[in-house]
């Protein structure tokens, strides 16, 4: 199979061409080390950052629906790493693949050649790693093990949940993360806060409140022995960042670590 | 149809959940991370709408506090999902008055260095329309 | 004469299946308990409401009835379990082809009725009954049968 | 032509004063197939009978008609009446003209038109009456109890103690079912094994039981009085005849120090040796081997048991048996199990040995459970200060995929009973419950549940717990809400203890499906009626006995599995059955066996036969439906659900039902 590497379709999201360009970076090169390529989709929209708050919206949904048409026409599964385009770009799927109100009403707005109707798989990047590639080959692959390094995924709500929809993981005992963190060679830091959240976009105004979350997330991840913490998410990082709690541990996303244990973080 | 059973009906529909399936077992309340700042609690937005108690819910403060972990949409045993009747009663506010929680005017001072596109879209979705 | 035969009140004939369990024992109860309801209404007993055939309803309204009504077991208590629920979507299934032959919807209704319940059977007959002579004399339906 | 007696009751003037009875009389004489009408005061009196029979001897009836009041009243009256005087009973018929016209109507005139129209329906009827004979079949005197639990021992030893041979099919190793797992019960507080090893001996030594323990049902066939059931004795490996029970084998066997077999019976909280009895009690006293973990059988090497064994009983050649035994009747005690606690991760049960369920404590708490009745964390062996108990987990949720919609019934009163026993073990602990609804009907139910907070002040809160979070210092960090007091709280806890909701045992859909027993969406086994058959399946023969049947405490499960033994032997009683003769017939000339009756039959009673027809004069084998008349009930969804009017029902045919149409349309 030389040459005819696998091509995913790419929908990389308005933080990760700006301020989260180490998640989309390390992704790329990570993904060619393990034999597939990200093909970023052609003027993507933002997909809102939040899945609409009411169920009879459409025109918050189209900018979700063309990229997933889009990926379609390409006869390829498209593929996120932000956990909130993650969670936008899964639910509107179901939407168009379940309510037939709310396809109907898409498909007269946006008036594709052959109607859309949630055809297209969306994954997240790890899904591609445990699903496509598996964690036993990625670990083969891995030329600098990260031993010695204890690790706490922090998952946040947006990957997650709603558990049915995004059928990512079990929401409340997952361990896909925890999966990817052994197959790097490091130890995973199981603690009860990894899927709760961080204080979300209420950082905007109430960062006081954002404070006491991370806080708490810090607390109980180090507390089990984390030495640090990754995240798929750029606005946890943010939050995480932000905070001033004594435990405070380094995050990282979660391709940053890849592409150091597969050796491809320098020149990324 | 009465007025009151039109908000509710509207709620209904906005929200796709049916607050009449609410056992008030509290576990929304007991798994909400934003409880202290919610000045109406999870589990009350269900009787609030069925009472039609629709302007309280409105005036509330709550309604703007709710992270949108969904958390208590996840372990709701009725599937009432109450993050979605927030959620609801949100749009209700936006769409009567254009959501008054955030102005662009505040936003270049709330602007820092490191602060994420993801941040910003998000608070604007959540707290205008 | 002529004029008595015009100011006579036009009197429908209505056909009721009742099953044995439920609502042959509610008509029984709206009896004692001198529930009335018009004269109109001649109850046949079945052994359930899943017992009735769609041919007895063709036949009735080829014989002349205005109404046919079949009363059964609320769902779920039905004395053979799944009868009731036989008998309703059967019936749903003929009325809404008697209305294309002709037999408007209002002509024919399935209702659940228990032993406990006299007076909504009487009430279901009598409001049954106003139906019936609202619309007016049946359109008797030819004989369905093949004949070559 | 029939000659048809058509009677008309006055009764008194309950009919009388409304309907014209002289009028009707008149009417109806010259009606097709009437040879004599009359009129009486009270038809149901003894006169009245006596009426009837004289004018049957005179005129040589062969059908009768009785206006009066409704069937359901009187019919079985003037059946036996008519059956006195040498005519079959099923040739009478009864005109409701009292419930149903002259109770109903004012006016006299019309009552009586309506009185004659449903005589006339009911003459009409007569006229194609044939004689019905009620069927009989004969009765196997012997009784199935799938089940060896509470419920189907106090139902075998019912049934036996009546004089009836019992069998009971467990398939575990030993009877007792989850009663022989709890320690105390509520809400006396007596010992679970004290009040059940004696019952479990009593069936063990009774003549009439005989047992089928580690066995399973196969295959069922026959019908109500004539059941054929195919038992699968498994394995044992070890000969029952020889075996003493002195548990030399299981205290031997390599495996019990090394091997991690988990035991079932203390749910997974100690290791069992490969050869096992579940537990100290067990009956019968004969251990089992487990085969898929046994050295020997994996690999043909150890055979330290058959070495050890002093009565030389351990066979590893012994191999599984299929006996053949008839029954009159079946009863289903399946009973129940606790709900798998994956889809509830947030209560943190799969990442904390600390966090437990129910049945869990049950054994923690047995003096002859693992930890020898002392309560201890299983991740420390430290004993717990702070308890939490969590209610309703996975019981009354609407998602289905999750848990179950129902009530579990017990779980508030044995989580008091739990409470009050720790604290009386341990009066330092600080027990905590968190309910969404106490729900305590029952005898001294609520006044138990009241010690608990009164005497024993267990903390209850309304509110369900959110999350458990197990913390860095070992202990679990419940969060939760104070819903009447408006506050969130976050409780530390040493040990948390789920009310897990109950459901059928797995296995009750795959018997129910060999016994045709209907099951409702839960997979509980449903009534025949849900108030006045509660014990009985709709399909006859077949009865209920404890959980199988719905969420039941010891008590009702006791008073139910008797109830169902009384109607066994009610059933066994009988030499013959009498059979419904108003039941469906299948003309085969007409059946294309396409097997949509059998498919809305609600007793199974429909099957299908190869059989030799002539039509037009050719011979041809067809697959036609077969109505066996023991079980069939006449409901008559087959006649109407047959596309090719094959099927009929006797006493409602279809030419019956037509011929009343076309009287009352007339």
């Amino acid at each position: 199979m030389a040459g005819s590497i696998m091509k995913y379709s790419y929908y990389p999201g308005c933080t990760l061409k700006n301020k989260a360009q180490d998640l989309d970076k390390y992704a790329r090169s990570s993904a060619l080390a393990l034999g597939f390529e990200l093909v970023e989709i052609p003027e993507w929209q933002c997909c809102g950052g939040v899945y609409p708050l009411g169920s009879d919206e459409i025109a918050t949904k189209l900018s979700s629906v063309r990229a997933l048409n889009y990926a379609k026409e390409q006869g390829q599964d498209l593929i996120t790493l932000c956990s909130a385009c993650h969670h936008v770009l899964k639910r509107v799927n179901d939407d168009m693949k379940n309510v037939e109100d709310i396809r109907t009403r898409a498909n007269n707005y946006c008036g594709f050649e052959e109607a859309y109707a949630g055809e297209t798989k969306v994954l997240h990047f790890l899904e591609v790693l445990r699903d496509v590639i598996g964690f036993d080959e990625l670990a083969k692959k891995v030329v600098n093990p990260l031993e010695g390094k204890k690790i706490g995924a922090y998952y946040g709500c947006l990957t997650l949940r709603p558990g049915k929809i995004l059928d990512f993981d079990d929401p409340e005992n997952p361990k896909i993360m925890e999966d990817f963190i052994r197959a790097l060679g490091a130890e995973p830091v199981i603690y009860s806060m990894r899927n709760e959240c961080c204080g979300g976009y209420t950082s905007l105004k109430d960062p006081e409140f954002t404070k006491q979350r991370t806080e708490q997330i810090f607390d109980d991840s180090t507390g089990f022995g984390a030495d640090c913490l990754i995240t798929a998410c750029p606005l946890c990082m943010f939050n995480l960042n932000k905070s001033d709690a004594k435990t405070k541990v380094p995050v990282y996303y979660f391709t940053e670590l890849l592409a150091e244990a597969l050796g491809v973080k320098e020149g990324a | 149809m009465t007025e009151l059973e039109k908000k509710i009906e509207l709620i209904k529909e906005i929200s796709g959940s049916d607050p009449y399936k609410c056992m008030r077992c509290g576990k929304c309340t007991a798994s909400c991370p934003a409880y202290s700042e919610m000045d109406i609690k999870p589990h009350q937005f269900a009787s609030y709408i069925i009472r039609g108690d629709l302007d309280e819910l409105v005036e509330s403060k709550a309604a703007w506090k709710c992270l949108g972990c969904f958390a208590c949409i996840e372990r709701c045993p009725r599937d009432v999902q109450p993050g979605k009747l927030v959620d609801a009663t949100r749009q209700i506010v936006a769409r009567q008055r254009g959501g008054d929680y955030l102005q662009p005017e505040e936003v270049p001072e709330l602007l820092t260095e490191d602060l994420p596109q993801q941040l910003l879209v998000s608070a604007f979705r959540r707290y205008r329309r | 004469m002529p004029m008595n035969e015009e100011n006579k009140e036009f009197r429908p004939l209505i056909v009721a299946f009742c099953c044995n369990w439920c609502s042959y024992a509610g008509a029984d109860l709206a009896g004692s308990s001198r529930l009335s309801y018009p004269a109109d209404v001649k109850i046949i007993r079945v052994p359930c409401s899943g017992r009735v055939n769609p041919m007895f309803i063709l036949r009735a309204f080829e014989r002349g009835a205005d109404g046919v009504i079949i009363c059964g077991c609320h769902p779920g208590d039905c004395h053979y379990s799944t009868g009731n629920y036989y008998a309703r979507r059967r019936m749903a299934l003929l009325f809404s082809m008697l209305e294309y032959i002709g037999v408007e919807n209002g002509r024919t209704r399935v209702e659940w009725c228990s032993a406990a319940e006299g007076a909504k059977f009487s009430k279901t007959m009598n409001e049954f009954c106003e139906k019936i002579k609202s619309l007016g004399e049946n359109v008797r339906l030819g004989d369905l049968r093949c004949k070559n | 032509m029939q000659k048809i007696g058509v009677f008309v009751c006055h009764c008194g003037t309950n009919i009388a004063a409304t309907v014209d009875v002289k009028k009707v009389v008149e009417l109806v004489r010259y009606e097709p197939g009437v040879v004599f009408a009359d009129d009486y005061m009270y038809m149901c009196s003894e006169a009245g009978q006596e009426k009837i029979i004289e004018a049957i001897k005179e005129y040589k009836l062969t059908g009768l008609v009785i206006c009066s009041c409704s069937p359901r009243m009187h019919e079985k009256t003037f059946r036996a009446c008519a059956e006195k005087a040498g005519l079959n009973p099923y040739m009478v018929e009864v005109a409701n003209i009292r419930e149903q016209c002259s109770w109903i109507h004012k006016d006299k005139e019309e009552a009586t038109k309506k009185a004659v129209i449903l005589a006339r329906a009911a003459i009409a009827k007569v006229n194609l009456n044939t004689p019905l004979k009620e069927g009989e079949s004969p009765v196997t005197k012997r009784a199935l109890v799938i089940g060896g639990g509470i419920a189907g021992i106090q139902t075998a030893l019912d049934i036996a103690d009546a004089g009836y041979e019992v069998d009971i099919v467990e398939k575990e190793p030993s009877i007792g079912g989850r009663m022989s797992q709890f320690d105390k019960t509520f809400p006396t507080l007596d010992c679970a094994s004290c009040i059940l090893t004696p019952k479990m001996v009593e069936v063990n030594q009774h003549p009439n039981i005989t047992l089928y323990t580690y066995s399973e049902v196969e295959k069922v066939s026959g019908y109500v009085g004539n059941f054929d059931v195919d038992i699968r004795k498994k394995a044992r490996s070890v000969d029952a005849d020889k075996c003493t029970g002195c548990g030399e084998c299981s205290a031997k066997c390599p495996l019990g120090k090394i091997g991690n077999i988990p035991s079932e019976f203390d749910r997974g909280l100690r290791n069992r040796p490969a050869i096992y009895m579940p537990f100290a009690q067990a009956v019968p006293a004969v251990p089992v081997i487990d085969r898929a973990n046994c050295t020997y059988f994996k690999t043909g090497k150890c055979g330290v048991c058959a070495k050890i064994c002093p009565s030389k009983a351990v066979d590893y050649e012994q191999q599984d048996e299929i006996v053949t035994v008839k029954y009159g009747a079946i009863v289903v005690a399946t009973g129940f199990d606790i709900i798998n606690l994956d889809k509830f991760g947030e209560y943190a049960y799969n990442e904390s040995p600390d966090v437990i369920t129910s049945i869990e404590l049950e054994r923690l708490m047995n003096a002859a459970g693992p930890t020898g009745g002392h309560l201890e964390r299983m991740s420390d062996h430290k004993q717990p200060k702070d308890i939490v108990f969590i209610q309703c987990v996975g019981s009354r949720c609407d998602s289905e995929e999750k848990g179950k919609p129902y009530c579990s019934k017990v779980c508030c009163m044995y989580t008091a009973k739990h409470a009050m026993l720790i604290k009386d073990h341990w009066p330092d602990t600080n027990i905590t419950v968190f309910y969404i609804d106490v729900r305590t009907p029952g005898k001294n139910f609520d006044e138990f549940y009241r010690r608990a907070v009164e005497q024993y002040h267990v903390n209850y809160i309304k509110g369900q717990v959110g999350k458990v979070k197990p913390q860095p210092d070992g202990t679990l960090l419940v969060q939760a809400a104070d819903l009447l007091d408006g506050k969130q709280i976050n409780m530390k806890a040493d040990m948390v203890v789920l009310a897990a909701a109950i459901e059928p045992n797995p296995g009750v859909r795959k018997i129910a499906t060999m016994l045709t027993a209907s099951i409702d969406n839960n997979n509980f086994l449903t009534e025949a009626h849900a108030k006045l058959r509660p014990v009985e399946s709709p399909t006859a023969g077949i009865f209920l006995s404890g959980m199988a049947q719905g969420p039941k405490d010891i008590p009702e499960t006791v008073s139910q599995a008797g109830a169902a033994a009384v109607k066994v032997i009610g059933l066994l009683a009988k030499d013959h059955l009498k059979t419904n003769p108003c039941t469906a017939q299948c003309d085969t000339l007409l059946c294309n066996g396409c097997s949509t009756c059998a498919n809305v039959c609600p007793y199974g009673a429909i099957t299908y036969d190869d059989v030799q027809v002539m039509d037009h004069g050719l011979r041809e084998t067809r697959r036609v439906a077969q109505v066996n008349l023991a079980l069939c009930q006449g409901c008559g969804a087959c006649t109407s659900a047959c596309p090719s009017g094959a099927m009929d029902l006797q006493g409602f045919s279809n030419r019956q039902i037509t011929t009343e149409v076309d009287a009352i349309c007339r």
